[in-house]
């Protein structure tokens, strides 16, 4: 771990013993069978509502604590080591996100306090086919004076069965905007889109659907420049619930080395396992560095965001793919039940990689913004 | 050859006034619905082929084969594709025609192939086998179940697991440590018992793909008569070895080839990721990953061709089986988690209907194709028996 | 290896005993410490031709033996393992093949003839710059009626020290060409490219130099076409001395493995080793059988031959590539050393990789041909 | 903080009164012309600098040192850097300002500190070291010199390999066998001799990238002190355990940062390769590798950075330093294939008027980085410690 702040440890022990205790995998296995619709269990939300993580980003003039992207790394990973669920990701660091890098000051007025009370759950939705591709988009925003209408379909978008608002990325006269719409606006339809990692993702169709021209979020300055920067952040925090994923996942792998014997031997005693356990060791570590400089390269308002997210992205990316299928081939057969917990850290890795680009996005990203 | 030509004509007439036209084209395996014709005809079909001994057409006439060599065996399996015909009675012996047959017509008495092997070519009896135990994975001959001798009887107590079709077969073949006290590889006996009596119970399996035809089976006090015992008491090991050859040469051989007319991974990519202007996919890092996959995979085509034609037609799986083996993991398992990559979301669904079938399908055939780096002697062990037998590395961590 | 016809067997034997006992690697290092201009020992190259090896791919009514490419393969991957130098490869099959696929049955009744006895070393020039780029060519061939004027630079040409005629790649009125030059021809000029494999390259430069119209190899029919046979026949042979050179790497490696010992055992009981051999053994034939099922397709006339000669100088390539790391890394210290062999084999390696094409090359160009 | 910036203006007063102006944008180690000036004023400077005890700042000034704090000594460095002035003692002293002199100071006695430091101190006395063996590699405990006690004297025979520079050393601290019998690692012992003398030949070892410091040193009954003995007699794996720690010490500090104005290995292909229309790399199958191995290079560099901080500035190099070795080695080495394949044929040149220097640099520094996997404990060994010492998994195949 980066040198943390003594509030910085103090949040993560907090996170840690609450995500173990009170929200462990076996929550979530349990969430998972018994088909509960909006992807995460109701009292989970509340108390994380109640712990104050809904706040961490929101300036305190709007009843936030406004602690820091790192910091709220720091939470994020420990939930990534449970597979918690909840729309706390979506919601309180990816809207928020939108909303602090926002120009329109009314609709932070409005929001902010309602994030972090939990009364708005609200949500990205940007991607419209099977490939990120922020870049062209095809949902319209078009103006009419008074109001804003918005026209399009989006997929993949996290948590759209929980959440109460929408922000949505559409072109906007040359550009590109983010507009916040109430889910309960006619004209919105959501459907559930069930993938393997049984989170809440949802289709969005927005037909004609009219808002009000104060729910755009970059009234002035570059829509473009605004979305890039929210994907940005956005990808630079999911790095950290991955790393906790692939974290929890080598040690599970770990402790199965440590015990499980074969041939007389506990299994990593034998140097091939031993040696492939010191390769995803080191992968993690180098993997946790580009993670947590991402995350401190935003708090420092660095000018390289855009590398040091797609460089993170791309790294734990490829720690986490890796990680993931080596918790199955050392697990063995019982790596294989879906009794073990193993698979749902394997579907998970899965979902997460194409979330905001996947490995080879980023790694195609990051030679772009180096200039080859 | 002549004589094989004469062959292939008389089994393509054959098959060409038997083969029930109402199953033209049905695929076994595959779900989907079957009429009652369709099902009737199946029954009938499968009655043909065992009257004719072609359900394992290699084994001695009297024991319900055909009495047939090898290269006529596969004659019969061309003529049937090559009409859409099949043979169904592999399948529906499960273990049985693959595995235990062969080592009961190697090791069995007389007495125990006029009882156990006509069953199984006629397709009537399904085998299972028990073999691997939740602490014995890799180290299979650290297996646990315990076998007591109890007069004509063996008495068994154990839980096996991976047990395939274990509940719907009427035999098992199992593994059993009838020697507590004798060094581990030299306790151990292979019994047969039928599956439908108190003392076994079995669980399905549900894997992360879904449900499997995997089970845990429990022995309590189950019953194997010692007129069941294959090979010598104590002798298991040598039993087992073999069957696991036998299993290693039906996995070579049971290959099928690619039908035509799917779709290459190349071009399912450009249709989920399109192309530049020059053709080439829109993703170059994908791109390349991608190529170097397809030329492992002809790689490996073309090493199974080369050791066939060194063999002279006679496949030696022994020497190179372990080599094969990972190859074949390798690229599938890499071709398998590229396919998702291609299919961006659509490549991770789980249900519903914005998923093609082939979508979903393909998520459950990448979390199973998981399995192929650790079944039938894991990636690790493959390595160990290239490293030791084949290159004659001494081997400071495993015993064989 | 493939299954042999007897006399292939026969000749395997016969290379396999003559290079380990006439042209081991230790004549090689000789050879290189002693400066030899032409970049290999006169009498090696005379016991080739006595042998009959350059005759192996010519026409009986020229004087050969017309015994195929695999046959070739079979000779070369013997000279691979002993780091042979001679220019048996360059003359005797890659200038015999664009001789083989030529339509100038004159050219052939010429050179033909020489090619087997000796008495004509020839040599491809095709390269211009640091990247194998053959459908870039700035070389020019322009004919005025009677002769033709070759002018431009050629380098990396193999063998271009002891050659007696280039076959010279140019442009040609909107195709391309290959052109016979007399080394002694006014306007040739070439000087030696010390390379770091110690073989007798040159950059060779061609001023405005005539030559007769009959030294057009192609005449009639695709110029451009012509060439891609002979190089695609050219790296399909490379790939069988490559598969050599990673052959006996891989077979000094294992002996290092069964006899070095450390830490009171030899060091290819430790596991981490051995199944790196496995995994280099694996490689070694899943590459062989490109190569070998590449000259094979030579042979048959196939209509693949192009898919073929990029995949078996891809994977050959690929393999040679990490056994001639692992080579150095598995022997350690005394793998540093320039006394032990192991570094001629290295750097043979990373000469042969960019020698018609690299592996990205091809890797890229078997995607092309795959349509992708 | 304000004691050592004033301490910085008095160090830096002193080199701009100090340091000859000649020596300005000399580097040490490069090969070049030096002018007989630039040699009397490097001699000079060496005597200035060992004069204020800054060849080894941190020693006590009875020793040669200055008797500074750490943070004092790193003062010091960075204010020469900023001037273009450098320290040459410790290239001069060879072993001695890294490795020898630290041990020294913690198990000499102080006769030998008083005999043995100030020349190090001074840049006048190199030192070399004499560890491995022709047969004792990753495994140096095995090592067979041998050293008879023959009363003032231990008399040496044997072989060491590896020493580097020790043709031109003065001295020398080896690791030789003191009792036969003993369990290999305490039967051995740390004892400093001079070169200068009958029993010790040295005969340099040219590398696969031609030339280096690297020696082979034969020991034919050398004689070596028994005032000369550092630490207890069989207790010499203690004391070498603690000096292989300074040397991964001065690893991890003497990183030199890379100048700014060195071409990226990006533009270096660019320039090589080309690129196309929207201003991407030519070759997307090199660019593909590339931007992995750039990616490394920062993960690998964030790293350190991560571990200094969580250390609070104090680099804890033991628990991270296999880690960061091995993801060093990997990246350089890869880093140097990749120039090598984008320079093309310029890259593969040994000699000759067609290559620019830095093209047959590279070669020599591609060739000659191969060993940072096998020195310094190999790749393999870096990863036995990992899994072992931080991983806690139990090691069945390596004694420490």
């Amino acid at each position: 771990m980066a040198l943390l702040s003594e509030e910085q440890s103090i949040l993560k022990d907090q996170a840690k013993a609450w995500a173990s205790e009170q929200a462990p995998v076996s929550a979530f296995r349990e969430m998972r069978d018994s088909g509960v619709a909006t992807g995460y269990a109701a009292p989970t939300w509340e108390s994380m509502v109640e712990m104050g993580w809904t706040g961490i980003l929101v300036p305190e003039a709007y009843g936030g604590a406004d602690l820091g992207y790192l910091t709220f790394g720091v939470v994020l990973e420990e939930l990534g080591r449970q597979l918690t669920a909840s729309p706390l990701f979506a919601s309180a660091y990816v809207s928020a996100t939108a909303l602090r890098l926002s120009t329109n000051t009314d609709a932070q007025a409005t929001l902010f306090p309602r994030l972090v009370d939990g009364s708005v759950v609200a949500t990205l939705a940007v991607d419209e086919g099977p490939h990120h591709n922020p870049s062209n988009l095809t949902t319209t925003a078009t103006s009419d004076g008074g109001s804003i209408t918005i026209s399009g379909a989006k997929t993949f978008v996290p948590e759209a069965l929980g959440a109460t608002h929408f922000i949505v990325a559409a072109t906007f006269s040359g550009d590109v905007g983010l507009f916040v719409v109430p889910a309960d606006k006619a004209g919105v339809s959501r459907s559930a889109l069930a993938l393997m990692d049984s989170r809440g993702y949802g289709d969005v169709t927005f037909d004609g659907v009219q808002i009000d021209a104060a729910a755009h979020l970059t009234p002035s300055g570059s829509g473009a420049d605004h979305l890039t920067a929210v994907l940005d952040f956005a990808r630079t925090g999911l790095t950290a619930e991955m790393l906790g994923t692939g974290a929890q996942a080598f040690d599970m792998t770990l402790e199965y080395l440590q015990t499980r014997k074969q041939f007389g031997k506990v299994i990593g005693s034998f140097q091939a396992l031993g040696h492939r356990a010191a390769e995803l060791f080191s992968a993690m570590e180098l993997a946790r560095s580009c993670s947590e400089a991402a995350l401190q390269a935003i708090d420092a308002d660095a000018d390289n965001v855009a590398e040091m997210a797609s460089l993170a992205k791309a790294q734990v990316g490829e720690f986490l793919y890796t990680m993931s299928n080596q918790l199955i081939q050392i697990h063995g057969g019982i790596g294989m039940t879906d009794e073990f917990d193993a698979g749902l850290y394997l579907k998970r890795a899965r979902v997460l990689d194409p979330l905001y680009g996947n490995r080879g996005f980023h790694r195609d990203r990051y030679a772009r913004l180096l200039g080859f | 050859m002549a004589d094989l030509e004469a062959f292939s004509q008389e089994v393509g007439a054959w098959i060409d006034a038997n083969f029930p036209a109402s199953l033209n084209g049905y695929e076994m395996g595959l779900e989907g619905e079957v009429s009652e014709t369709q099902q009737a005809d199946m029954e009938l079909w499968r009655e043909r082929l065992a009257e004719k001994g072609w359900g394992a057409p290699t084994w001695p006439v009297e024991y319900g084969g055909a009495g047939l060599t090898h290269p006529e065996a596969k004659v019969i399996g061309r003529e049937l594709g090559k009409r859409g015909a099949f043979n169904p009675i592999p399948m529906l012996a499960g273990m049985g025609v693959t595995m235990v047959g062969p080592t009961v017509l190697e090791y069995g008495t007389d007495e125990q192939k006029t009882r156990h092997l006509p069953g199984i070519a006629s397709g009537e009896i399904r085998w299972c086998l028990g073999l691997s135990e939740p602490n014995a994975g890799s180290d299979l001959a650290s297996l646990a179940t315990k076998a007591d001798d109890q007069g004509d009887n063996f008495v068994l107590n154990g839980q096996k697991i991976w047990t395939s079709g274990a509940d719907i077969s009427q035999w098992c073949g199992a593994l059993v440590r009838t020697d507590g006290q004798a060094k581990k590889h030299d306790g151990i006996s292979f019994v047969m018992l039928p599956m439908d009596q108190d003392g076994v119970e079995t669980r399905p399996i549900r894997l992360i793909s879904g449900a499997s035809p995997f089970c845990e089976t429990y022995f309590n006090d189950a019953v194997a008569a010692k007129s069941d015992l294959l090979g010598d008491l104590n002798d298991g090991w040598n039993v087992i070895k073999r069957l696991l050859q036998h299993e290693r040469q039906s996995q070579t051989n049971s290959r099928r080839p690619e039908p035509e007319d799917v779709e290459t991974i190349q071009d399912t990519a450009k249709r989920y990721v399109g192309t530049n202007a020059d053709g080439t996919l829109a993703d170059a890092d994908l791109r390349h990953r991608l190529v170097q996959n397809i030329m492992a995979q002809q790689a490996h085509s073309l090493t199974i061709s080369r050791i066939t034609a060194e063999a002279q037609g006679q496949v030696n799986v022994s020497a190179a089986a372990s080599i094969l083996k990972n190859s074949n993991t390798r690229v599938a398992q890499e071709r398998a988690e590229l396919t998702m990559e291609i299919m961006g979301t659509q490549g991770v669904g789980w249900e519903g209907h914005q998923f093609k079938r082939d979508e979903l399908g393909h998520v459950r055939d990448w979390l199973f194709g998981k399995a192929m780096s650790i079944y039938g002697g894991s990636y690790e062990v493959q390595n160990n028996i290239i490293s030791k037998n084949i290159l004659g590395l001494p081997e400071t961590t495993q015993k064989d």
